[in-house]
């Protein structure tokens, strides 16, 4: 074991699926002699060459459309696109034939491919480089939507998606990248697609997130006990698609009280899923409203409003307060 | 200075027309090489082609079939582009209008009759047989084409791929991206670009200021070509050269074939709105299967018996196919969940269960009884 | 007044608008000379030519991303996108640039202009021609989103978009184009954006929907009084962005029972922002969980298998029993 | 045959670099026609623009501003192509790159800035100046660019548009739909590409395979040039025919600068990962400014107590930008708020009580204090 961060995890994945099978490779924007902009594929073109760790032309429909056609093919391409922002060039490449092929072709053709996309705000960047769009492509069907929050699960769940028969979405906690080490096997290991994690148990109340706000709600579940010794229970999600329903459910039937935190724009965010999901199988249990933290429905601002915008601790233990207090 | 004397190039020279054969049929150039049993071959295609356009068309008007694109008058593009492919090696990238090429390369018709008639087994190719499903979303397939070929490249496969794409779909980013990867990773790719001349209703006028598609080859330093897509013998002579030059490591070109749809866009369309009946006629008169039946005839290897019994041999051909796949039960409820992953999620257990159970409660089941 | 169905009422506010201010324009695919492949812009070309009825290359990122910049230079262009399948290739210039523009510059640059989308399914058509994308552009901000459901309604609301200073997507329900006739002003006149309206008054449920679905609840709602004498309320939302939280809160307050009725994909899409809003407001007032009906979380099947995924009146009445049952 | 005979255009014959000064400031060819005073004010903008990106890069190290893109190396570039444009009437759509083009067609220093420091109103331009705010999504702002153009050229207005893109820009879909909607349209819109040879950390090797992107041109059937980017009396040489095209109605042009930037791709690159030291200090010896100062001087039109006096005052002028930026107060709450729609909905209102309400309750706000 060694200690690493979540950007030497995903490092170190792409290393191990990359020696154990020949026909992984990655390709995208300066991921080749770069390593890529946060260095997600440093090392990679030194040891594996330029036929799998490819520098594309600067065109995402281009190379993720051409990853399709890889995956069809029988390669296992995974792609960086090199910010959330930049998502967008290759929405339909993704939406309407990635996500599709299996289904159009009724098994024909598949497509097991991953899209690694470093996600969400935190590092203050310049405009484009801090979007949450999970919420969009929860609504698309034949992709599989993956958020690690810590190193440990940050390669075993991309090992995981590359072991994956079906495309998926990575999404990256960028701001995590750098922010904490935890201890990493070496070896290959997968943290299983569809499994939620119980970050913090309690009886209380529960928060229901992913990513990047696992840590805000484990803070604030601390500063909640401390102040009101309340015990929050943290739903660490994981996966969005498939999502743990039962873990969900149950937590929530147990705790009856519920927050649930991104920081995805507010209206018809995948927040709004999860308090749907809470009033088809729990509504009866609920002692309150579920209380919702999130992104407010404006494009996520330039670095001095950022604070601004993504929900805070403070935030996350207002919204307890609520469901408590109710 | 460079601003004027690229103005000096005259393009429809230096992409001059390929052609083997006139209009007429008799020859423009030197003799094809192809043997007499390719000639009847490619012959027999065009002429299956045409049937299976004619009567799908009848079909849809009949309300046996969904909306339909034809291709009639297309056949020597069709044929041509897919002919000289290696079957089960190579690979196409078809458009809604390409199912002719399809059926060359060896997708049953009756697939293609599925499709059109709203199944999706019909886009379920069979193993063995390379191509895509049909592709509505405009130049999309342009990319795939180009990832499949780079992708055989990398494993060393000697493998082409065909992209299909029109003069309309020459506009979207896919095919400036999708050649720009040909041409940078020098994949074995061919983009096949049928010119009908129109887009819809959109004119080639409106599409692009050149006179030529084909010198869009001249940003990517790749070879470019034009070509007469009414004659068959000249779409083979140029596909032949493409595929040898991508099999052998030469990478990719783009192939311009000059052609034109004699039916509507789809069976939505009504091309009078849009384009005068002496167009059609004017091409109807260059004709890809009489031109070729001319050829044929005058070099005695076809005999007016022939052609009809080849004609009517279409016909009953056609007709079996409709009548299997007229005899195919409707999807199943459970096929639009069951692929949507290779192991359907919880979610998606959930919902087919209530739909069936829904489907119970409604008796027969309101929902899938009609079309 | 005339007898007009929503195609022509659409027809008709595009030549109004057209005649009262020389900035407005259409382009698109075939919209010229072909009249738009429904006929929406039909006889638009002859009356105002082809620099306001214009065709322009197969390449949509191009137009719309052009019609943005004549909205910033000071023309009004109604875009029409030919099916809801093909807007994914200017999704880019939609969500990074028009949904932002007047925010990124701060009021500087502003781009009021219209994007119609013939919508959803029910025409038995090809592929990627009977899309529901509202839940993706209701997490997008700075975008408006009208979804008219009858031929008056078409008229006012598409003037009304056409006159606000904010982009607006225009959903229009295709499988109703030439469904029915109803009386319509021959005049100007504007359904004004962000209001609701009740559809059917009812006191015993709600049913919140939009679009071509309000056919289907009064429908059921007629089943219902029939066959139960159950009252239902038909809300009929015309504007999803803004969205009129007052109406909805206010009928589901009074009946206390409500159904969701979309035929959008069920995981992350607008009924769940529906079922999250009335968490948020009204959970207390619920005699039963919110019941969605919605259409699967599947790719829209081809035409045979078309009628199993959009929600018919048997699927809503069924959701009705199961709330006033609870 | 076709395929053959484009191979054998010589396209960096065709598209012969434009210069006018060589790289030690001697003529290359006939004088420029440009009034010394011109000469003077070009050479002023390149100092002027050199030490507001040099400070800029320090003031970011020094965690004054967020990421920056600086342009040193390419200013012959930034000014060239604006500075010949009509203020308060012709329009440029900018990159991250190009706040010295913004800078020279009047959008303030401080504007610059501000953005960088992570402040929206930094984009809000001042009325009368017709720059788009900075474009991040790579070559979507030249279909901007070409949408004004169309739009004042149906409204009759004789306007010019430059749109900026860079050599790795070139290959995304949006350039294709841009010069092609430019041709068709025949829109007064220059696209303005600076090929300073890499895309991050990408070659020019691995973007495209031409020699030249100018020959992309010939796909559209308008005219390209290329043109030496560090010599700005060419860089005015070649925008001036284009603008004078533009405006005369001869529609777009497409422009090949070729360049380098000195410093890293953005403050968070480390060129020193894929490009040599060779390769940098080659181009700085063709640096743009030296390169005029030393024609200047050579006319005597030039002297180094004057040269020395610029620097300071550049410097004096950039400190007090820099002085005035940082003396902006934070962004209000409101103002994240306050741009979405013209109307805030209500909705938006909700959110923005609840922001203050949150932001009360904990004082001073940890949100915004701290960036
Ligand atoms: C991205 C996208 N936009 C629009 C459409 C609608 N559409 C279908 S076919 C077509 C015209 C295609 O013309 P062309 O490329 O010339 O091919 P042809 O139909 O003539 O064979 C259009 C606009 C589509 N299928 N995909
Ligand atoms: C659509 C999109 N994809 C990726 C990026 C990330 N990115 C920012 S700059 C850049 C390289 C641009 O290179 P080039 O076009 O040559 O311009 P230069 O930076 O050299 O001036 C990339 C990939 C982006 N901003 N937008
Ligand atoms: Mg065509
Ligand atoms: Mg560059």
């Amino acid at each position: 074991m060694a200690k690493m961060t979540l950007i030497a995890a995903i490092n170190d994945a792409l290393k191990v699926a990359m020696r154990r099978d020949p026909n992984v490779l990655v390709l995208g924007e300066d991921v080749g002699v770069n390593g890529g902009v946060f260095r997600a594929t440093d090392g990679l073109y030194q040891e594996f060459g330029e036929d799998r760790a490819i520098d594309t032309p600067l065109a995402e429909a281009g190379f993720v459309g051409a990853a399709m056609g890889m995956a069809v093919y029988g390669l296992k391409p995974v792609v960086e696109i090199q910010f959330d922002g930049f998502l967008a060039p290759a929405h339909e490449h993704l939406v309407n034939h990635i996500a599709r092929i299996r289904n159009r072709s009724r098994g024909r053709f598949t497509c097991p491919m991953v899209l690694r996309i470093p996600s969400f705000g935190g590092i203050k960047a310049l405009e484009h480089h801090s979007e949450s769009i999970e919420s969009w492509y929860a609504n698309v069907q034949g992709l599989k939507l993956v958020v690690p929050s810590n190193p440990y699960d940050a390669k075993g769940l991309l090992l995981a998606a590359i072991e994956d028969p079906d495309p998926v979405l990575f999404l990256e906690p960028k701001r995590l990248y750098r922010a904490f080490r935890q201890e990493v096997p070496e070896e290959y290991y997968t943290v299983p697609l569809g499994k939620a994690a119980i970050a913090r148990e309690g009886k209380d109340l529960t928060v229901l997130t992913y990513g990047p706000h696992v840590q805000t709600a484990l803070e604030a579940a601390e500063r909640a006990a401390a102040d009101h010794g309340w015990q929050t229970e943290v739903v660490d999600l994981r996966s969005l698609e498939p999502l743990d329903l039962d873990t969900i459910i149950g937590s929530v039937k147990k705790t009856r009280r519920a927050v649930v935190l991104t920081e995805a724009p507010r209206t018809s965010g995948f927040h709004s899923e999860l308090i749907a999901l809470i009033n088809d199988h729990a509504l009866e249990y609920l002692e309150a409203p579920v209380a919702r933290v999130t992104g407010f429905d404006v494009p996520m601002p330039y670095l001095l409003s950022e604070d601004l915008y993504i929900p805070g601790v403070e935030r996350v233990v207002a919204a307890m307060t609520e469901v408590k207090s109710w | 200075m460079a601003t004027i004397e690229t103005g000096k190039l005259n393009m429809e020279n230096l992409f001059a027309i390929r052609r083997v054969l006139n209009s007429d049929g008799t020859l423009a150039g030197p003799e094809p090489n192809l043997a007499p049993a390719q000639l009847k071959e490619v012959y027999r295609l065009m002429v299956y082609l045409r049937s299976f356009d004619q009567r799908s068309l009848n079909l849809q008007r009949q309300g046996r079939m969904g909306t339909f694109a034809p291709f009639s008058g297309q056949e020597a593009c069709q044929v041509g582009s897919a002919y000289l492919l290696q079957k089960g090696k190579d690979w196409i990238f078809p458009t809604y209008r390409d199912h002719g090429a399809m059926q060359v390369l060896g997708v049953p018709s009756v697939n293609v009759l599925r499709y059109y008639m709203g199944d999706e087994k019909g886009s379920r190719v069979p193993e063995g047989v390379n191509s895509f499903p049909i592709s509505i979303p405009i130049a999309t397939q342009l990319v795939h084409a180009v990832g499949v070929a780079w992708a055989a490249k990398l494993k060393k496969d000697d493998v082409v791929t065909v992209g299909y794409v029109g003069d309309g779909g020459t506009s979207e980013g896919d095919f400036h991206e999708a050649l720009n990867f040909a041409a940078v990773f020098n994949t074995p790719a061919i983009i096949f670009i049928q010119n009908n001349r129109y887009a819809i209703s959109t004119p080639n006028s409106k599409q692009f200021k050149t006179r030529t598609i084909a010198q869009r080859a001249l940003g990517y330093d790749i070879p470019g070509v034009r070509v007469d897509g009414q004659d068959i013998l000249a779409v083979l002579a140029v596909m032949q050269e493409a595929i040898d030059r991508a099999r052998s490591g030469g990478g990719p070109t783009l192939v311009e074939a000059l052609t034109f749809r004699y039916g509507p866009h789809t069976t939505s369309d009504d091309p009078k709105r849009y384009r005068t009946e002496e167009e059609l006629v004017e091409w109807q008169a260059r004709d890809p299967i009489e031109r070729l039946r001319r050829y044929l005839v005058a070099k005695g290897l076809w005999t007016d018996q022939e052609d009809e019994g080849l004609w009517s041999w279409a016909k009953d051909q056609v007709a079996a196919a409709v009548t299997e796949a007229e005899s195919m039960p409707r999807p199943a409820v459970d096929e639009i969940f069951d692929y949507v992953y290779a192991e359907p999620t919880p979610e998606l257990v959930r919902q087919k269960e209530y739909l069936k159970r829904q489907l119970g409660r409604q008796g027969s089941g309101e929902a899938n009884t009609h079309g």
